[in-house]
């Protein structure tokens, strides 16, 4: 058996990994097929109840909900993905590099993420907003910049426990340079928690975009967004609580399920379970 | 069953037995709360909306027909050459800090408001200025520079309330003025009270005690609030898509009056497309307002073809002049070198009103072909500052809900930018004219201008939906002012 | 003891000298003139110089920095531009919102997390343990503000028993006030309610698989007893430090659920004072927010140290 | 078998491990008993399932392992049939129990005396007054110096031997009839455990508490046992006197694993006044804390001017217990940690001088060996890659540096195609053994073995240490051998530096050190190695 193909699966993993892999799929075939034209505003059929205009009924507008859902999951992980992945990428760099040298870089890296750390997200995304102007972009770097100091600090806390270890100390002994060993015998041992970090943050990053749009910061109308369906909802909520209930559903479940994959991952690759057998002591 | 009566008969007895009490007291919900309530530093309508005629008044007011009425001028002469006002002021008038109402305060409240340092918010009404004069405690005399048609209506106003030289610089956080009620606390964020004024100058008139306003800015919030009784009465309910619940509602009295905004989407007339006026009028014809006021206002709203309020004598209905006509759009785009479609983006605030006729008139504009992007932009930080001030937009929509602001389409440098000589003429002439019919003959042709010339998308007149408890009389249908005007409501029984 | 939490206040001061230069250059580079905010769209050029002179807007950065922070020290937290009121008052009234929503909140996502998680550790795998699975996994996934939103259609649409929303002062009494805070408080606490339970768990489960259970265990101290005195005080000790961290959840999720709920606290007011270009009221609240937020992880440092002889003594 | 009414009787018993575990049993058909004041020594490899039979006796088996069949008797009361009121009744009164690890076995959050008064007051004996004048005289009992400083304070306060004394006192606070001691001083000092062993068996004589006493180390074994049994894979392979096990074994594994133990009499010395100086170190001195604003004050000398030479083809060993500083010399020569003054000589090459930039290059002439066989091993690469890196780093031609890789792997003793495998798929000796390739395949000068057969048991560190003479012998490698383990050093050695306190007090050929230890800590050290009054 080789390292890497010894993910056990688990009941979260594969729950996790059909939510996931069916929000994904939803995303995808909204690019190419809805059942309606999700912008196709018809007022004759606005605010019609599930079933009678559509699987999930209209919104104000006369559009179709499922449509307007469907573009809502693409819409949503078009703009947790690349904010996860920047703030992973920014951070992890930060991490591993606080690790490496430690010192007063290190010391810095992490003054600067309390300070990030202590600005509430939804306020910094508001003022971000402000800033580049309300749409994908300020949300994408809202949600990014609230997940450096994240994965700042779960990457320097595996990466500093790993530059303990004496396979690192071997490496130093062979002369390798600090790049090389981080790149080399640090990253691949703190990927794990890394990975299992990634989902954990796009099922909040999903939650943020939703809260953001919700406030009228995320996805640019009329592209739809599920937190904007739900602020749009409010209003209508005593004549059509299906607008209120469908989008939050279809947020729930998908942070359900990066939520259960990332436990799942976690469980799968956890490095203390590895190689441990219940074997009498 | 029969115990079942009994007990709800029981309840109803109870719960009417304090109703038989002429009741005294009144809440007044508003969707936005005012920032201060001083209405001649700043410029929020949720300001007059507290204040005017209720806390402060003017020479004159506006009345619920948008006539100008006297108040503390009890009357007044003009000069034939419209260049002298000379105000008889009301007897026994008292600040309500106990201090008395004079020339000298009207003096002072107008010098204060057109000073250099001055933030009022409509500074051009004492613009015309010369001088104020004070021959005794009891009469003003203005002169102008020029004749100002509407000088008497905007005396009327908000911005032109008489404040008094001890307290102006506080009247902020604690308004002091001579009206029927006097204030009583504010708790920020929920509530402004109000006291009836004992000493008020026609005290006859009032009938309620104290006097409440809660800000509910969430819709539901505030039709939960109404119908659990928690607030009385609702001037502008802010959502109307629950409107239509009230109208079928014994218990509430639910009326579709007008205000004074107009909705409009503003062009950028300097700036290409929008300098061909085929193209405004192409976007015109493609634009179905009355789709639009169901979509985005629930179908409340009345349609416009220019900017004049319905609420004005002077209004005439120009709806027809560019109708909904899709075919004559795409013919006239095509016309104009678009037929292959056309690209622009609209700056939309985030009020619920202007992002959905946003996105109503991105989808009506796509069926003739216009892609139209939108770009949100808060209100009114971001969008004062880039579209109001530094002009960079294609389109946007806003309401203007100040009264009588046709002129702003004379403005230079107003953010349409928009230069018609023959309109700011006309402009110019009605400052000038002194006689009423006139001026709203000149009005009316105004009104026709910009119908055919388009510098903005007239859309609709924002309603003002006003819900309140069937036992209450008195309160304003229409708005001609920004105001909630309470001074003569009562409860009926 | 003394040493720690000297070094702590050093880091805190510099960490909140950070968080007020953050703060102060953001808001230099928004874009909006706060004057031209105020005047509206009728404002003439004279309105708007008289406006920005009154406001101070017309220094220089680094003077503006100073005299805030100066202020601050004073306990002066300037004048409102949009209010006309000294922001401290402001922030005050709306303070006595949030505080008592946020207090409720942790208290409820405390109250219910704690004996959850305790509960299902130490019975792992039971049905308890399954069952609280499913609630964390649940109320992780759950958007507070949607919960809001779901409570308002079921508590005050379809069953009437609370107010759909709004906030009737602490004046109107303590309960109708409380209650008016319950339902926010609620959906505000489920979220984190399901992260700490889960924290609380693992934490637990920890320990209990811990060296000195079994000894206390091997002594004759029953399961409950060894829970109460062995796992429970040391599993206590990450759950802190997770209590410290959701702070700023909460903060930041009472701007959505007030947004909701229509309550008149220290979200709304940034959201809207931002939305106003009130720069003195963003500026004093974000580092309220943050300030609150940084103060508190000290307290939790330090009662950490307090909870865990072993740093009292360290440093 | 010893005596007829025994403390604690052992029938047949059988304990299942879970599903996934390596083997089905932990314990198999096993009987034992001890009578009332005998020590029992149980003994046995690691897994070899001697732990779980302590803690079936105690009723605390972990989650997923059970009792199949069996019986346990404690003075006739049949244990396996409590419930838990029982055996809470049954656990501290009647058996006391010490764990292994002093540094997790107390709670940290509470006060010592606390703990030990926990002992009366589950079993709800004495008044809260009396439970603490108790646990002071307990204290006192095991001999801790300042009982009253040491009942107030929390456990981390407390060296690991004064925690195993706490242990112990609380263990026998009720006067047990039975002690579990299962390996309670393997995580000790030399010294201290001498002490704690000591400790254990005057209690024993004074009460006439009947001691289990489970341990993996037969100098221990021959400290302390009357009698022995010996465990393999959850089987008893013997059981006796222990006098006639020591020195007459019958089964073949425990003659194995006596013959393993390493003897304190040194080989014969081999010929080295001719060979050159390979690695020299002056003044080596390295000072740790002080760093950051607020933590002055906690100063640790880990290294004061230390200073030896090792020839080629010599193996110098470095012991003291831990603490001594003898892990921070092996890293500071290496410049694995940056030494604050002194010089290191490699060959000539002034190594200590060098920046680390331009080290990068020389860092081949020097090579470690690491303890733990777990941790030392890159998992997410295959041993091949993990063996060639160094080569490749300092410039080799991947495909050669591979080829030599397998090369290396079969001169350990592991099979060439192990290049292609992971870490993980290898015990830990197999892992000792890819540990050394990989030093080798930098073609080093010298050395460093850092503990490097500590955590093996004893079969396989015999293997090891062969494995590393041989390698010597071959490649006139110079060794610097860091070890807690003065039978190791006597066996691999050729010279011994004795390390206290971050000084080298004493430093002799390894014969002459051990038959004539001339400074009071050699002795002192000498002398606490358990079982050399019955074994050599």
């Amino acid at each position: 058996m080789r390292g890497s193909s010894r993910i056990r699966p688990n009941a979260a993993l594969v729950v996790g990994g059909v939510l996931t892999a069916i929000l994904i799929a939803t995303a995808l075939l909204s690019l190419v097929w809805t059942p309606e034209v999700p912008t196709r505003v018809h007022i004759a059929l606005r605010l019609k109840g599930p079933l009678e205009a559509g699987l999930l009924g209209t919104d104000h507008f006369g559009r179709d909900v499922v449509s307007l859902l469907m573009v809502g999951a693409w819409n949503s992980l078009a703009i947790a993905w690349p904010a996860v992945l920047l703030g992973a990428a920014i951070g992890t760099a930060i991490g591993t590099a606080a690790a490496a040298w430690k010192g007063i870089a290190d010391e810095i890296a992490m003054r600067v993420s309390d300070v990030v750390f202590a600005f509430p997200a939804v306020l910094s995304a508001v003022m971000i907003g402000a800033l580049v102007g309300s749409g994908p972009l300020a949300a994408v770097l809202a949600i990014a910049v609230f997940n450096v100091p994240v994965f700042a600090r779960v990457a320097r806390g595996v990466a500093l426990q790993v530059w303990t270890l004496d396979y690192i100390a071997a490496a130093r002994a062979l002369g390798k340079h600090p790049l090389r060993i981080t790149w080399e015998d640090v990253m691949p041992n703190i990927a794990g928690a890394l990975i299992v970090q990634v989902t954990i943050q796009l099922a909040l990053a999903i939650l943020t975009e939703a809260g953001l749009s919700y406030l009228g910061l995320g996805v640019r109308p009329p592209n739809p967004s599920w937190g904007r369906m739900l602020s749009d909802a409010q209003t209508y909520l005593s004549q059509a609580p299906h607008l209120a209930i469908a989008p939050g559903i279809a947020i729930a479940l998908s942070v359900l399920g990066l939520n259960l994959l990332g436990d799942g991952l976690r469980d799968a690759l956890d490095p203390t379970l590895r190689g441990r057998s219940a074997a009498a002591a | 069953m029969s115990k079942r009566f009994l007990a709800a008969a029981l309840l109803l007895t109870v719960s009417f037995a304090p109703a038989y009490a002429a009741k005294t007291s009144l809440v007044v919900g508003m969707p936005i709360e005012p920032p201060g309530l001083d209405p001649t530093i700043a410029a929020p309508v949720a300001i007059r909306e507290v204040t005017w005629a209720n806390l402060y008044e003017g020479l004159v007011r506006i009345d619920r027909n948008g006539k100008v009425q006297p108040l503390l001028a009890k009357s007044w002469e003009v000069s034939p050459d419209g260049l002298t006002y000379t105000f008889k002021l009301q007897d026994g008038v008292k600040f309500h800090d106990g201090t008395t109402f004079d020339s000298a305060d009207v003096k002072f409240a107008f010098d204060r408001a057109r000073d250099p340092k001055s933030t009022n918010a409509q500074k051009q009404i004492f613009a015309p200025i010369e001088s104020i004069e004070t021959p005794d405690p009891q009469t003003v005399v203005i002169k102008l520079k020029h004749p100002s048609g509407n000088f008497l209506t905007y005396l009327g106003w908000g911005d032109a309330v008489i404040v008094a030289p001890e307290t102006a610089a506080t009247n902020a956080s604690n308004p002091v003025g001579t009206g029927p009620f006097t204030f009583k606390s504010w708790t920020r964020g929920d509530r402004v009270e109000l006291t009836k004024n004992p000493d008020y100058w026609q005290k006859d008139k009032v009938q309620l005690e104290n006097v409440t306003f809660r800000f509910i800015s969430d819709a539901q919030a505030q039709v939960a609030a109404l119908k659990a009784g928690d607030v009385d009465a609702f001037p502008n309910l802010g959502a109307p898509e629950l409107f239509a619940e009230f109208q079928k509602d014994p218990r509430f009295k639910a009326v579709a009056g007008n205000t004074e905004g107009e909705t409009v989407a503003g062009m950028n007339n300097a700036k290409k497309p929008f300098d061909d006026v085929r193209v405004r009028r192409a976007l015109m014809h493609a634009i179905d307002r009355k789709a639009l006021i169901e979509g985005a206002y629930s179908g409340f709203g009345q349609p416009i073809g220019s900017f004049f309020s319905p609420n004005h004598p002077a209004f005439v209905d120009t709806t027809d002049v560019i109708p909904y006509d899709p075919e004559k759009a795409k013919a006239l785009l095509k016309e104009a070198g678009y037929g292959d479609g056309l690209s622009i983006s609209i700056k939309a605030p985030q009020m619920a009103y202007a992002s959905r006729s946003a996105e109503l008139i991105s989808a009506m504009l796509s069926e003739v072909g216009v892609d139209l992007q939108i770009i949100p932009t808060e209100f009114p930080a971001k969008w004062i500052e880039e579209v109001f001030k530094n002009k960079n937009y294609d389109v946007t929509i806003v309401s203007h809900t100040e009264p009588l602001d046709i002129d702003i389409f004379a403005r230079d440098n107003y953010y349409f930018n928009y230069q018609n000589p023959k309109f700011k003429e006309l402009m110019a002439e009605i400052a000038r004219t002194t006689d009423e019919k006139e001026r709203h003959a000149k009005y009316a042709e105004a009104q026709k201008i910009l119908a055919e010339d388009v510098p903005a998308l007239f859309l609709f007149q924002l309603p003002k939906l006003g819900v309140w408890n069937a036992k209450l009389e008195g309160l304003w249908e229409n708005s001609p002012v920004p105001a909630n005007d309470i001074t003569e409501v009562r409860w009926t029984e | 003891m003394l040493r720690l939490v000297i070094s702590r206040l050093v880091s805190l001061v510099v960490t909140l000298i950070f968080v007020s230069l953050a703060i102060f250059l953001i808001l230099e580079v928004l874009p909006g003139d706060p004057a031209a905010i105020m005047l509206g769209t009728a404002a003439r050029e004279d309105t708007l110089a008289a406006l920005r002179q009154e406001l101070g807007l017309d220094r220089p950065a680094l003077v503006r920095y100073v005299a805030w922070i100066v202020g601050i020290l004073q306990g002066d937290l300037g004048t409102s531009i949009t209010y006309k009121m000294p922001v401290s008052t402001l922030v005050a009234e709306r303070m006595a919102v949030t505080l008592p929503l946020s207090l409720l909140a942790i208290l409820i996502s405390t109250a219910l997390a704690l004996p959850l998680g305790v509960a299902a550790a130490a019975r792992r795998d039971g049905a308890v343990d399954r069952g609280v699975l499913v609630f964390s996994q649940l109320g992780v996934a759950v958007p507070n503000f949607w919960i809001g939103l779901l409570f308002i259609l079921f508590f005050s649409t379809w069953l009437g028993w609370f107010p759909a929303g709004g906030f009737p002062g602490w004046d109107a009494g303590f309960w109708p006030a409380l209650q008016a805070l319950l339902l926010p408080a609620v959906a505000l606490a489920l979220p984190q309610a399901a992260v700490l339970t889960r924290v609380t768990r693992s934490a637990t489960l920890e320990v209990i698989g811990a060296d000195f259970v079994r000894t206390a265990r091997a002594k004759g101290v029953d399961k409950s007893a060894t829970l109460r005195r062995h796992v429970v005080p040391n599993a206590l000790i990450p759950v802190t430090t997770i209590l410290g961290l959701q702070l700023s959840f909460f903060f930041g999720g009472a701007i959505l659920v007030e947004n909701v709920f229509n309550l008149p606290g220290l979200g709304r007011l940034a959201y809207q004072a931002l939305n106003q270009r009130d720069l003195v009221v963003i500026k004093d609240i974000v580092l309220i927010f943050s300030g609150i937020v940084i103060v508190v992880n000290f307290l939790v440092d330090i009662g950490y140290a307090l909870l865990d002889p072993r740093l009292r003594s360290r440093a | 078998m010893a005596s007829p009414s025994p403390v604690l009787a052992i029938e047949n018993l059988s304990i299942g491990l879970p599903a996934l575990a390596d083997r089905p049993h932990a314990i198999r058909n096993l009987s034992l008993s001890i009578a009332p004041g005998e020590t029992l020594c149980v003994v046995g490899e690691s897994g070899s399932g001697k732990s779980m039979t302590a803690l079936a006796t105690i009723g605390l088996l972990p989650h997923g392992v059970e009792v199949l069949s069996g019986s346990i008797r404690l003075d006739g009361l049949d244990l396996l049939a409590l419930d838990e009121p029982g055996w809470c009744d049954v656990r501290g009164r009647d058996v006391g129990t010490v764990f292994q690890e002093p540094m997790t076995s107390l709670n940290p959050v509470m006060r010592v005396a606390d703990q030990i008064a926990e002992t009366f007051r589950a079993h709800r004996l004495l008044s809260p007054s009396e439970r603490n004048r108790r646990a002071l005289e307990l204290l006192d009992e095991v001999h801790l110096p300042n009982p009253e400083l040491i009942a107030r304070a929390y456990p981390h306060e407390l060296s690991g031997g004064q925690r195993q004394r706490v242990m112990i006192a609380m263990a026998l606070a009720l006067e047990p009839k039975l002690l579990i001691a299962d390996e309670p001083t393997t995580a000790l000092d030399v010294t201290t455990q001498a002490q704690v062993l000591k400790l254990i068996d005057n209690l024993r004589r004074k009460t006439g508490t009947a001691v289990l006493f489970i341990t993996h180390d037969f100098g221990v074994v021959a400290e302390i046992a009357d009698r022995v049994a010996v465990l393999q894979n959850g089987l008893l392979v013997e059981q006796g006197p222990a006098e006639e096990v020591l020195t007459r074994p019958q089964h073949a594994y425990t003659k194995r694993l006596l013959a393993a133990v390493p003897s304190l009499t040194p080989p014969p010395r081999k010929p080295l006044e001719n060979e050159p100086i390979t690695l020299m170190v002056d003044a080596l001195t390295k000072l740790y804390g002080g760093r950051g604003w607020f933590s002055k004050g906690r100063k640790v000398q880990a290294a004061d001017a230390v200073s030896f030479d090792i020839r080629r083809g010599e193996t110098l060993g470095l012991v003291g217990e831990s603490g001594s500083g003898k892990s921070t010399v092996g890293r500071c020569v290496l410049r694995l940690v940056e030494p604050d003054g002194g010089k290191i000589e490699i060959g000539g090459l002034p190594f200590s001088s060098l920046p680390q930039r331009s080290l990068r290059p020389h860092r081949r002439r020097i090579q470690m060996v690491f303890q733990d066989p777990f941790a030392s091993l890159n998992p997410r690469r295959t041993v091949g890659r993990i063996i060639a890196e160094g080569p490749i780093t300092q410039g080799e031609d991947p495909a050669k540096a591979l080829a030599l890789a397998e090369e290396l792997l079969e001169k350990v003793g592991l099979p060439a195609n192990a290049a292609e495998r992971y870490p993980h798929e290898f015990s830990g000796g197999q892992r000792q053994r890819i540990g050394i390739a990989r030093a080798l395949a930098m073609r080093p000068d010298v050395l460093v073995a850092d503990e490097a057969v500590s955590a093996l048991d004893v079969s396989v560190q015999a293997e090891i240490l062969k494995l590393i003479r041989e390698l010597q012998q071959e490649l006139g490698l110079a060794i610097l051998f860091i070890t807690h383990d003065l039978r190791v050093a006597a066996q691999i050695c050729d010279r011994v530096a004795v390390m206290q306190k971050g000084r080298i007090v004493e430093m002799a050929e390894t014969a002459q050190l051990f038959a004539d230890p001339k400074d009071a800590y050699t002795r002192q050290l000498l002398a606490a190695v358990p079982g050399t009054d019955r074994m050599t």
